[in-house]
């Protein structure tokens, strides 16, 4: 194993700045009212959040400043995604500024990124990257749809499942195999043979669809950087997405700490704060603990992006740990909390959703840690 | 020697009667009929005195009714479709009602022709159920309720409700407790759906606005609420964790499915189902152990594990299950519809069984509070400094 | 899945003698401080102790009439062993009565077991298994060494290691292969080029032996059983040890949550018993649930050793959830204890070491699991 | 501006007497006389005053002493020889210590010629030290000692001893406590082995009968005693909880190590260790993350969290190295010795070092205690009831 990096972990007054104005700007414009209005409607996307969010300059953070961005790096975008957490969100962000930016901006040819960042960096572009067909989806081995050939045009057929905020994509990212391996297509939602099926998910503010593709015919255009390119970009992509996810879960974690705790203090029963029983107190001592690891995991990995040996440890480690902080955090907060928990009415639901969604998507717990066993030589 | 004739004189006497009943039994009988005829010919509840629906023979003897029942094919789910009446209200009538009272309300309630509700606890009573704040008034022959309870089951089907309220707050809380039998169509009581997490509602908070209760409607002595209170969740706590299932039944089932159906092969995932079924299938055992000695007399303190134990375990196989489905895992078919069960809901998608076995390690009371039974009532552990024991009820502190 | 047997649980009256008388026995006669005597002995050993078992009938319990025993069942032994368990008694029990006795029950032939079975109910005879020649040793598979043959002779060379009580065996019943398969030899202790040299053992109570088989020079006669018949007769004799070792950690376990509620009535902070508080008392109501879990466990395998199918099942079973039982319930006993719990002086740490070493002997409770999953068909 | 001044000021005053030390060195120096120079620079604790081991700088220019001694091969184990003394004595003398006591045992402490060993825990007194009933009296410019203390390590090797005792019994128990040095060499100080599961006496007994101590020896005030043990304690469990180690280093290390050697490759037990290293990992970077804060001044909640997920970690990964091992496992090579090591006992076999992790969730602070610590002292969440706060010490229940 080479050296570990030594990242920095504190926040550099730009950064803890950031952090204030999204937690504040996320409070006001993002309150759960709002995270229950954005699970019950059908698409999860409101386009006014959706526009301040680029205003902020949440979508241009880690993009460089020669395609549109503010030249950031991905420790300022972290701040964001942990507040998101933190709010639960709602909406095509992690799917657009995590996962479209960085397959175009890692796979793409530098006309393409002129191309498109620009768009997301403004917030006037929704992606989306369609990959798996079935359920076991978490890696390159995952996909199988083939892209034909039909004179000069790529034709694509077969069904692409569990993709994020597929309704509101104005471009679907999605991968096939062609003679070259695995590549990358643009394809503009309006596109001939495209479908896009709403399907009904466990956490109803992260939305996902059925993209179906019937004899969709694309130009060499639609080719994502060069043909056969889209494997190693992929990994990359999937590896960040683990990452944005694991400080989504960080920041969802504290929410059902500080929820936790609260009602620990102010909750009566046998006529004191149930807070001062040690069943209590106990756990959520051992939350905070798991909470801080998952932090720490997270941190660290925000700092190492750019570091492909390291990446290959700390993406699956901070996802990995930060999954199980939080699935931890939520289900011991409904406990703690006793039948309000459980109720509709309380948000720890809401997130205690997000928890488990989050945890499987793109490979759970069991397959993070192959991964992990594998980069640590196991 | 005088022991075994009177067996058999029991034994003699329940069959006979079982051979009246399954005689008399035609197909198209409505279940209700059916049940009015068991009752009446004292094979509901064998050990209760004639004329109650008993035959004042040893409990035993019920299990040899069921099985007869079940082996003519006539009906024997009233139990499952009136569980808080024919589960705990019984109990709790028989060991605390007045003659008066059984007559009333046990027929009826085994017939299911009356369905039953339970109201205990209340939104600043929940594992501290003593504290409870409802409050009746005596006003000559009746009281005056007025108060909320909260997670009250079917309360909008139920004909009946049992009911402790505060009836002295200025003597401590275990003491100004009286237990009633409230009519759930008087006036002045509300029933209003109380959503959970899987958008249904199963539960009800129940707000009483001046109801007035005869005062016949109450159990036992007033102040005495308490320990009818306990009879009440003594019964309701074996219940839930004495349910015997066959092997490899209930949520286990479902996990064993998933495995399958996603056709998995990680040794590791196969290991942590393995495990599950181990812990599930020796959770099992203890059932049937503890069940057996129960019926044996002799009772140990496996018979008081099985709902901790239970709540613990269907959490994780549930949250398991859901693990093997990978990104399916991630849906919910159907997507969350809010809506009001009118009777126990069955087994769902395994997503919304996950979500169902949050309440396990609450419902029934805590596994906290089970926790403390066991330690204390059944291993002999001290209790805590109490600060709430003694004091007048009104001066407890609710923060 | 075929039905699942039913068993009764109740100690019938006489099953519940033995184990009153049994108890009373082993708290006079095996006091932890001959325990430790033991411990600290070369040979773990006490003739009279093993004699004094044998005139209380605890060796021919299991043993049919027609061959010198009593003619009871495992169910009766299965008394005496939790019994044992909770003793931490030391000695050759579980490797001459369970073990070896079975082996000849099972594998030998009517002479065979009408020569050598009288000599173990009567306490006569200490024997023991020589299996496996490395650390992975819990089946069948694991046994490499191959008996040649020379002229009318069977010739035995090579290594086997962790041999209970390979010292004061008398018999040593090894396993070797031969062209008709794997093959048991009754081997003498004072056969010419064996030697067997002592191990420093985690549990002192428990002694092992390294047996070195230098061209060892055995008759047909030696043969145990037919040649090539030993495989499943191993499995067989396998699954009841595992099911012996259940119940000495299910009596083991009882010791320390006896041990533990104990102290945590006795021991006062802060002004409290510390049993009153949550962190302890909840410690051990979860204990009290998984020793009766294990008790439902190893109590259902001792009723159905006749019954070939369901012990694929209940072997496993019994040892996998008694051993985790006993390993949580003895470290949680440390910790309940505190400093105490960790000294020389106190007991609970040859408890703790007997539940380690336990657990780990004939397949820990991940090869269990295995042995588990492959019999319920995952 | 002038903050940067300081700043430089300081670093350069620093370097220079760093230049000073090592240009003065010599290998074949004994490493005691080293240490005695290093005190005299006041390189010893660079932020205590001149006179005392320090320069009166901030703290953080230590790192930088302590690298460039490392750099240019000079001694730099002392803390780890005389770990009591330096890693928690030294800290409590500072802050509780008269100028004269700096003076008498600083130097003789950070150059190892001193041992140091602290008496707080007793056999009635373990996780509630404020219990302790070891008591001093005072007789003129003297107290009386009498009474037992356990679990001290390295006290037989040991020349000074850090001893709370009770002085009032009267008052209740966190008010009646007084801290003293004693001399461990002094008439009526008996120390004996106190042998562990391991056969190792790490620890010692230690027996006081009519030991005088001169008041000169104390520590702060009469009955300010409990302030400065927890001063103590406080040091020793940040000790504890924020050693930072490498990447796969310490017992997970151990576990790969056999994982290899067993040429293991069940994907079950993959899965679990890829766990355990995951979750050290965590904790690891935990402790950095920590230490970083720390030092910049803004210490966070992750600060206080080591102590206690090392001790579970730590524990759960000896046990599954030893379960790796299979039969292995289950040897002792060497068997159990009882004796009594000279220093702290390094690594040993994968069974000897999983034996010994069993104290690590008891000592310097039981897990439970750490629990409530932060419980309470973090998240803010309110204590339990207390029974023995306000009693005097005497009427304070004890079983």
């Amino acid at each position: 194993m080479a050296d570990t990096p030594r990242v920095t972990f504190a926040l550099t007054e730009e950064q803890e700045m950031l952090r204030q104005t999204t937690r504040q700007f996320l409070e006001d414009r993002v309150p759960p009212t709002f995270v229950r209005e954005m699970a019950e409607s059908k698409t999860g996307f409101d386009s006014a959040l959706w526009q301040s969010g680029a205003e902020l300059g949440w979508h241009s953070l880690a993009i460089p400043e020669e395609y549109g961005g503010a030249g950031y790096t991905f420790a300022e975008l972290s701040v964001v995604l942990e507040e998101m957490g933190r709010s639960l969100f709602p909406g095509p962000f992690v799917s657009t500024v995590v996962m479209a930016a960085n397959a175009i901006l890692i796979g793409g040819s530098d006309l393409q990124k002129k191309d498109l960042l620009p768009g997301i960096a403004l917030g006037e572009t929704v992606m989306t990257l369609a990959l798996f067909e079935g359920p076991r989806g978490a890696g390159v081995g995952d996909i199988a749809m083939v892209a034909g050939r039909d004179g000069d045009a790529w034709v694509l057929d077969g069904v692409k499942l569990h993709v994020l905020f597929g309704e509101v994509a104005g471009t679907i990212i999605t991968a096939a195999n062609t003679p070259g391996g695995l590549s990358f297509f643009l394809v503009p939602a309006d596109a001939d043979g495209l479908s896009v099926e709403h399907v009904d998910t466990l956490d109803a503010t992260r939305k996902q669809a059925t993209v179906t593709f019937s004899g969709v015919r694309l130009g060499d255009k639609a080719l994502l950087g060069e043909e056969g390119s889209a494997g190693p970009v992929l990994d990359q992509v999937l590896r960040l997405t683990s990452v944005a996810l694991a400080l989504e879960q960080v920041g969802g974690a504290q929410w059902c700490l500080q929820t936790a705790v609260e009602h620990a203090q102010t909750r009566f029963q046998f006529g004191r704060a149930i807070g001062s029983f040690q069943a209590i107190k106990h756990r959520l001592a051992d939350m905070m603990v798991s909470v801080e690891h998952a932090k720490s995991a997270a941190y660290h990995a925000a700092r190492v992006v750019d570091d492909s040996g390291e990446m290959l440890i700390a993406a699956p480690l901070a996802k990995s740990v930060a999954s199980e902080a939080y699935l931890t955090a939520a289900s011991d907060t409904i406990q703690v909390l006793g039948g309000t928990g459980f109720t509709w009415e309380h948000d720890t639901h809401l997130y205690f959703k997000r928890a488990k969604s989050t945890s499987l998507m793109f490979g759970g717990v069991h397959h993070q840690r192959r991964l992990l066993a594998d980069a640590i030589g196991l | 020697m005088s022991d075994t004739i009177a067996v058999d004189k029991a034994e003699a006497l329940v069959t006979e009667k079982i051979e009246e009943l399954l005689s008399g039994y035609d197909p198209s009988m409505e279940p209700q009929e059916f049940w009015g005829r068991q009752y009446d010919l004292g094979l509901a509840w064998v050990q209760y005195p004639e004329g109650f629906g008993g035959l004042g023979v040893s409990p035993k003897y019920q299990g040899l009714v069921q099985r007869r029942i079940a082996a003519a094919g006539a009906p024997t789910w009233n139990r499952e479709v009136n569980l808080l009446g024919i589960g705990m209200g019984a109990g709790v009538i028989s060991a605390h009602g007045t003659d008066e009272q059984m007559r009333m309300w046990l027929r009826p309630m085994f017939t299911t022709e009356d369905m039953w509700c339970q109201l205990f606890s209340e939104p600043g009573a929940g594992s501290d159920l003593a504290n409870l704040s409802a409050k009746a008034v005596r006003d000559g022959d009746e009281w005056i309720v007025n108060g909320q309870k909260v997670w009250t089951t079917l309360a909008h089907i139920a004909k009946w409700g049992m009911l402790p309220v505060r009836t002295d707050p200025d003597v401590p809380k275990h003491k100004g407790i009286t237990y009633f039998i409230v009519d759930m169509e008087a006036e002045g009581v509300d029933v209003r759906p109380f959503y959970q997490i899987t958008g249904e509602a199963e539960f009800n908070e129940v707000f009483f606005d001046d109801v007035r209760i005869p005062d016949a409607y109450r159990l036992d002595e007033v102040g005495a609420g308490w320990r009818v209170s306990m009879t009440t969740l003594m019964n309701e706590r074996v219940a839930i964790g004495s349910r015997s299932l066959p092997r490899g039944s209930g949520s286990i089932k479902d996990a064993m499915k998933a495995w399958k159906e996603y056709d998995h092969d990680d040794p590791a995932l196969r290991d942590q189902l393995t495990r599950y079924w181990a812990e599930w299938e020796a959770l099992r055992l203890t059932v049937e152990r503890a069940n057996q000695m129960r019926k044996a007399g002799v009772p140990g303190p496996e018979g008081s594990t099985g709902k901790l134990a239970w709540a613990d375990l269907n959490k994780a196989i549930t949250a398991f299950t859901v693990e093997l489905m990978d990104w399916d895992g991630t849906l919910y078919p159907g997507g969350y519809v809010l809506h009001r069960p009118t009777e126990f809901e069955g087994e769902g998608t395994p997503q919304r069984n996950f979500l169902r076995a949050r309440a396990n390690s609450i419902e029934g009371g805590t596994s906290e509070i089970m926790r403390n039974i066991l330690g204390e009532r059944v291993l002999g552990l001290p209790g805590e400094p109490r600060v709430d024991k003694d004091l007048p009820w009104k001066e407890v502190p609710r923060g």
